[in-house]
């Protein structure tokens, strides 16, 4: 029995992918994943840009992740012009980066991933049946879009964060306000760990290892080391760890150095960082009863579903602190060279760039999550592929959109995916 | 007119009894000088005149005319709220006087009618000029006010203007004492803002010299939105999302100085040269709105010209004319 | 005292009216007839539109008390929504608004209509009163321009009027081969030209494109047409149509109140704006 | 409305950052109100089920970057009725467009070799392939003009598309001009219709929602060049969302250089360093 599966445009993902399975004999013959997004050369076009072009332009990379791309490259170009923001702009951008995840997480879990949990072909023809829980996805989307268009001024591509500090500060009263609202939707999230718990998912083990941030002092957002169970390191010696390479025959993008395929998700910041969540957080992964750590792909929804509770109180803490009046820096270019390594809803995302001494960027390299799991992805599939292969098509093309899906991978972020077509 | 005197040092105490009963909208100092809605009486501030004119509380910036649902129409009611403004310029207060002949004089606009039958208008009459643009000198501005105050080092003359201004004197009685003089017309000019030197300028429609401004015009409609006096709209409709029968007819602000201002089908567009735009925008402002009204739109406050990113100075431009003026009609 | 309080009407407001006729005219236009009652002079406008598109002004074509009539060119969002009615709906109106002609003032003359394309709508107007007064004026001369012969409007009205007055329609092009309405092709202005008229007791009315107006007028003058002679219709982009808005406004002057008639010694310099 | 059948469209997206169309569903409130206004045939990015039948219209994110964008476009316009370009990256080519300027050496070494279908061609709007309906523009597009856009053609009636230059609303906004405290805004010369977000948000205008009909771009560079900005950083930040959409520049550059424009300035200079 020989079958070929393609799925020319996988749906409900953001950016573009397709998926060739050949399967003869009952072995797998070819497994491949590829972007079939244009390539934008996010990297090559900032070179010749000055420093504070960067995060500009490259916030174009991904819609959804847009404020980490600011916060990933601002951090960079600080790092590289050795410059410190203050406690203040720190703690407002942990709070963009969370109020990002929040939206981010409920459009993927409500959208993109439940549909596919209920058998409908999307949430809005779930609507009918599932109106409540449409609403609190909305809710919290809106939530999230709130808090990122009060501190970065608009939704999408946030323009106040800038370069040593904030253009433009939200005022004490609003970011109480947000406080209160926040609060409010506490709720939905509380039930969306509910929702999600429910589903039974398919009991599978990666074979990649797990990375995110570390921080001691808090759930890891925009400082910490780069760890797994068993090794870590620091953001700047991430070359030493991280390779790209290209190889016509093989699917790599992006490996830990000893041939280590690893992952970056949610999930992975669960199995970090648990013990650093919320307390109600904490409770409700209490409840679900969910292991960690674990290396099943599919828990990631799960896990996305508790960070979003945790995102909420975390926001609501720093919406108590005070704001004070700050003026922006005066800043003199200096050569250097920077790395800027937070955690965004997808994962661990990496910005670095090289100036020369009037500001200018001579070298830039950005690695976004769904670039490095992307061949985990893959392998998952294949790995997954034997136990499925009993199954019907559809059953086979369901249960593998749900594993893409559930690593919700972004291709538009398809600043660095060097050869999308793999073989 | 009836004068009263009120101590300097009461002024604030003044503001913060009357706040009780009205709403206190005055010129506030954040980034720029705006007026709005006080909470203190410290957070005025009148040493500058305000960047953003007064209109937008009573011309709003958007207004919905009606709502509908299906084929009938319901007008919002207006809320006319009690507000007092205060720390309003001799401009400013004219400004007003000229905007209420266009909206309550031919066609009694009932909007700006409700927003302008609660308020009380406290002027601040300025002892110098207060921005280096001012010209209303050489404008024939009028008293127009409820009460006037004039500074007086340690105390203010305070001019009644109306009955209304009357009766609020009376009201905050204890705060005020008679003042024993009048204020002269000598002490009603400001020093300084004579700067349009002719403000007849029939004669100049065909002078080259408009193209001085309008080569350093951007389009941008800064100058017709920060016009106290200014008052072109557009009104657009719009329906409600979860029923299109649903939704309201609303007016915005607009500007002359827009190519989209006169656009109709066939893309034909009047006045389509900046030039001609600017050149329209001066006349509306001197001689068009005199001809069908009888006064000078323009109030001399100089805003177009502070708030214009490249200060197009128009009564520098006029003045030139003037002084070229037999050189070009030869 | 007795306290007396007037209820000003919210000028704004448009008040909805029903369609009684709908028909095409040409394959862009339109002709639709509102129970509107109301006295208006020809030339006047109403401001014509549907909840939740907008308004724009239109001409009234007919001379009645008992209904309006009007003839629209389906050019914009407004204009193809009101294409898309039927008889028995609903439109919301508000007007009349606008000097129209002053034609009590003109008995006596006779009177020379002359249209380019839609501009022909405000001109029926006249054609109507004049035929409802047909004591007051002397020779009616009609003398009708259009692209081509599938546009030329009020095909229904035009045999009647070509037997009752001196008719003439022309069409720059005549894609058809076969002259209907007796059309002949070529411009207005040739055949303005070729005719045999002079000013004596004549009013000129004109309505259409800018240029073909610009080119009627100089025709005139040269048949020895004073400027008080002749009366032109101009149009604006507008949205109050109060006198305030001053979107449609030429020099000092508003096309909504102060026009959108005008003496053409009133705007003769107004040209270019 | 009620009448008619539903308008069928298609939500699609090629190369892009998925933005435009987060913009659509970001309509928290109204999404799902808005959609069922519509007959939703396809929108791949939250739906399994898409076919690509006769749409009557489609609203496309993204340039075209590959072949199988181009291919994508062009089925796509042939399918549809209309097609409406949504974003920067469809009306512009945005900040990918930017590559044209910059210099190859720069991305060179990320060019690898792909599959026939996947070959890269020149970042481009979809105007420079196919033609377009109607444009959505800005990076992101507003989210409320996304709606106004697909309730407008429920009834039949587009949007007048902005033509205002940005600072229109930003001074109705009552902002403190950017130019003013020597910032380089492009405000002047940008399409409106995005009430000005960066500026209430502190950061100058980019321009990226594209350059009116009516830009001064002489005066604008002058502007630029009198707060101290060279010539450089005026290209660059000038082509950064809409370079291809001011081919002019250049020139219009050189020829500034000859000219005086008495402007005046009187806050301090900043430069950007
Ligand atoms: C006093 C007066 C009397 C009139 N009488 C009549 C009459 O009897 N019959 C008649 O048919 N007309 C008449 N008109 C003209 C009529 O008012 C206009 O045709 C009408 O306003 C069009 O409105 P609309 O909403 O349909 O078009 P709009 O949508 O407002 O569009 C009008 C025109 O603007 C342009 N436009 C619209 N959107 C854009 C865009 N995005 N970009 C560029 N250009 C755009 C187009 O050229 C379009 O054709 C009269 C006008 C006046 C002032
Ligand atoms: S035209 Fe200028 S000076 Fe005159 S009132 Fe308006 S803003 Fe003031
Ligand atoms: S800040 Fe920019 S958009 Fe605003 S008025 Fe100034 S130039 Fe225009
Ligand atoms: S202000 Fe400028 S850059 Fe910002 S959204 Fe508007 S057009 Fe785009």
């Amino acid at each position: 029995m020989s079958k070929t599966i393609t799925l020319n445009h996988i749906t409900k993902i953001e950016g573009h992918a397709r998926l060739n399975l050949k399967i003869e004999k009952g072995k797998i013959t070819t497994c491949e994943l590829s972007a079939t997004e244009g390539a934008r050369y996010f990297e090559g076009i900032v070179k010749g840009r000055r420093y504070y072009a960067a995060h500009e332009m490259t916030s174009r990379i991904c819609g959804i992740c847009s404020c980490a791309h600011v916060v990933a490259a601002l951090t960079a170009i600080e790092d590289a012009l050795g410059l410190t923001i203050s406690e203040q702009s720190c703690r407002l951008r942990v709070l963009l980066t969370l109020a990002e995840r929040i939206r981010s997480h409920a459009t993927h879990l409500y959208f993109l991933a439940l549909p596919d949990y209920l058998g409908y072909e999307s949430a809005l023809s779930m609507a009918p049946e599932y109106k409540p829980q449409l609403q609190s996805a909305l809710r919290l989307m809106k939530m999230g879009n709130g808090v990122v268009k009060l501190l970065g001024g608009r939704d999408l591509h946030p323009v106040s964060a800038g370069v040593g500090g904030w253009l433009k500060l939200p005022r004490q009263e609003e970011m109480e306000e947000t406080g209160k609202e926040l609060l409010k939707v506490k709720k939905d999230a509380i039930a969306t760990v509910k929702l999600f718990a429910g589903l039974r998912q398919p009991e599978f083990e990666s074979d990649a290892e797990w990375f995110s941030l570390v921080d001691p002092n808090e759930y890891a957002v925009l400082n910490g080391k780069f760890a797994s169970g068993k090794s870590s390191f620091g953001k700047h010696e991430y070359r030493k760890f991280i390779e790209e390479y290209h190889q016509s025959y093989s699917t790599a993008n992006f490996v830990v150095k000893e041939d280590h395929r690893y992952f970056v998700s949610a999930l992975a910041r669960l199995n970090n960082n648990h013990r650093q969540l919320s307390k109600d957080a904490q409770k409700a992964l209490k409840d679900t009863g969910l292991k960690l750590p674990s290396k099943n792909p599919y828990h990631n929804n799960l896990a996305q579903a508790i960070e979003l509770i945790h995102c909420i109180d975390h926001a609501m803490e720093i919406c108590k602190g005070e704001i004070k009046k700050e003026e922006m820096p005066e800043i003199t270019p200096r050569p250097g060279r920077g790395v800027g390594a937070i955690e965004v809803p997808r994962g661990t995302l990496w910005h670095d760039y090289t100036l020369d001494e009037r500001g200018t960027i001579t070298d830039a390299n950005i690695i976004t999550p769904t670039a490095q799991n992307l061949y985990a992805m893959q392998e998952d599939i294949r790995k997954r592929m034997p136990s499925l292969l009993k199954k019907k098509r559809e059953e086979i093309v369901l249960d593998v959109e749900k594993l893409i899906r559930n690593y919700d991978p972004c291709f538009s972020c398809s600043a660095h995916f060097l050869e999308v077509k793999w073989l | 007119m009836q004068v009263l005197r009120l101590e300097k040092k009461r002024l604030l105490h003044f503001l913060d009894v009357v706040k009780k009963g009205f709403e206190i909208i005055a010129p506030v100092k954040s980034d720029l000088v705006r007026f709005s809605k006080i909470y203190h009486a410290e957070e005025i501030y009148l040493e500058k005149q305000s960047y953003f004119p007064v209109k937008e509380y009573f011309f709003r910036k958007e207004e919905t005319l009606f709502q509908f649902r299906g084929t009938s129409i319901t007008v919002p009611a207006y809320a006319a709220k009690k507000r007092m403004f205060f720390g309003l310029r001799r401009c400013d207060l004219n400004a007003i006087k000229n905007q209420d002949i266009v909206f309550i004089g031919d066609m009694g606009d009932p909007y700006y009618k409700a927003a302008r039958e609660n308020s009380y208008l406290l002027g601040y009459h300025c002892n110098t000029a207060p921005s280096p643009y001012c010209f209303c000198g050489s404008l024939d501005l009028v008293d127009f006010f409820d009460l006037m105050f004039f500074d007086k080092e340690d105390h203010f003359l305070v001019e009644v203007g109306s009955e209304r201004g009357k009766s609020l004197a009376e009201k905050y009685r204890e705060f005020f004492t008679d003042s024993q003089r009048l204020i002269t017309q000598n002490e009603k000019r400001i020093p300084g803002v004579h700067r349009l030197e002719n403000k007849d300028i029939s004669g100049f429609y065909d002078h080259q010299d408009w193209k001085k401004g309008a080569d350093i015009c951007l389009s941008c409609g800064a100058c017709t939105t920060l016009c106290p006096t200014c008052y072109c709209f557009e009104i657009h409709d719009e329906v409600k999302t979860a029923d299109p029968c649903k939704g309201e007819r609303r007016r915005e602000w607009s500007s002359c100085q827009l190519q989209e201002f006169t656009r109709v089908a066939g893309d034909h567009i009047f006045r389509k040269e900046r030039e001609d735009r600017f050149k329209h925008r001066i006349y509306h402002q001197l001689q068009y709105f005199k001809e069908k009204y009888g006064v000078q739109m323009c109030v001399g406050c100089g805003r177009c010209i502070e708030g214009c990113p490249t200060r197009i100075d128009f009564v520098r431009i006029l003045n030139e004319m003037k002084n070229g003026k037999t050189e070009n009609n030869g | 005292m007795a306290k007396q309080k007037t209820t000003v009407e919210n000028p704004y407001l448009p008040k909805p009216y029903k369609i009684l006729e709908f028909y095409r005219e040409t394959s862009d236009s339109f002709t639709v007839k509102a129970d509107m009652e109301i006295d208006h002079d020809p030339g006047q406008f109403v401001q014509v539109g549907l909840l939740g598109i907008g308004e724009c002004p239109i001409s009234i074509c007919s001379d009645s008390r008992e209904y309006i009539q009007l003839n629209i060119r389906e050019v914009g969002n407004v204009t193809i929504a009101l294409s898309k009615l039927e008889q028995g709906d609903t439109v919301f109106i508000r007007g009349p608004y606008g000097k129209g002609y002053p034609m009590r003032y003109l008995k006596g003359n006779s009177l020379l209509i002359i249209g380019g394309g839609c501009g022909v709508a405000p001109l029926k107007g006249i054609i109507d009163y004049a035929e409802n007064h047909r004591r007051d004026y002397k020779d009616l001369t009609l003398l009708l321009g259009y692209r081509s012969p599938d546009d030329i409007l009020f095909q229904r009205e035009l045999l009647e009027w070509k037997n009752r007055y001196n008719l003439q329609v022309t069409v720059d092009q005549n894609t058809h081969g076969k002259f209907c309405y007796g059309a002949k092709e070529g411009f207005v202005t040739d055949a303005l030209e070729s005719m045999d008229i002079s000013n004596n007791n004549q009013i000129a009315f004109v309505c259409g494109p800018p240029v073909m107006m610009k080119f009627v007028i100089r025709s005139l003058k040269d048949k020895g047409f004073n400027d008080d002679q002749i009366f032109l219709s101009t149009e604006r982009l507008m949205y109050c149509a109060l006198g305030v808005c001053c979107h449609c406004m030429i020099k000092g002057k508003f096309t909504c109140v102060d026009g959108p008639v005008f003496r053409y010694d009133e705007i003769k310099d107004l040209e270019n704006e | 409305m009620s009448k008619n059948k539903k308008l069928k469209v298609g939500v699609y997206g090629i190369t892009g950052c998925a933005g435009c169309q987060l913009s659509i569903i970001f309509n928290e409130e109204e999404i799902l109100d808005l959609l069922s206004l519509i007959d939703l045939k396809a929108f791949p990015f939250i739906k399994e089920l898409n076919t690509d039948e006769e749409f009557d219209y489609v609203i496309l994110e993204g340039l075209v970057a590959n072949k199988l964008d181009l291919e994508i476009l062009r089925k796509l316009r042939k399918n549809s009725k209309m097609l409406i370009s949504l974003g920067a990256c469809a009306c512009t080519g945005c900040v990918p467009a930017y590559r044209h300027f910059t210099l190859k050496e720069n991305y060179e070494h990320l060019l690898y070799k792909r599959q026939e279908e996947l070959q890269d061609i020149e970042p481009s709007p979809h105007d420079e392939h196919v033609k377009v309906d109607y444009y959505i523009p800005g990076c992101p597009p507003d989210k409320k003009e996304i709606l106004r856009f697909i309730k407008g053609s429920v009834r039949g009636v587009l949007p007048r598309p902005h033509q205002n230059p940005v600072c229109i609303e930003c001074r109705r906004n009552g902002n403190a001009c950017l130019l003013d405290e020597g910032k380089p805004c492009l405000g002047p010369i940008t399409t409106g219709g995005c009430n000005a977000v960066c500026i209430n948000g502190g950061l100058e205008c980019w321009g990226c929602r594209g350059p009116t009909k009516d830009m001064n771009l002489e005066l604008m560079i002058k502007i630029l060049r009198d707060r101290g900005f060279d010539d450089r950083f005026i290209q660059d930040r000038m082509r950064t969302f809409a370079g291809l959409k001011l081919p002019m520049l250049e020139r219009v550059m050189q020829g500034s250089k000859s000219k005086v424009l008495q402007t005046r300035f009187d806050g301090e200079k900043k430069f950007y360093e």
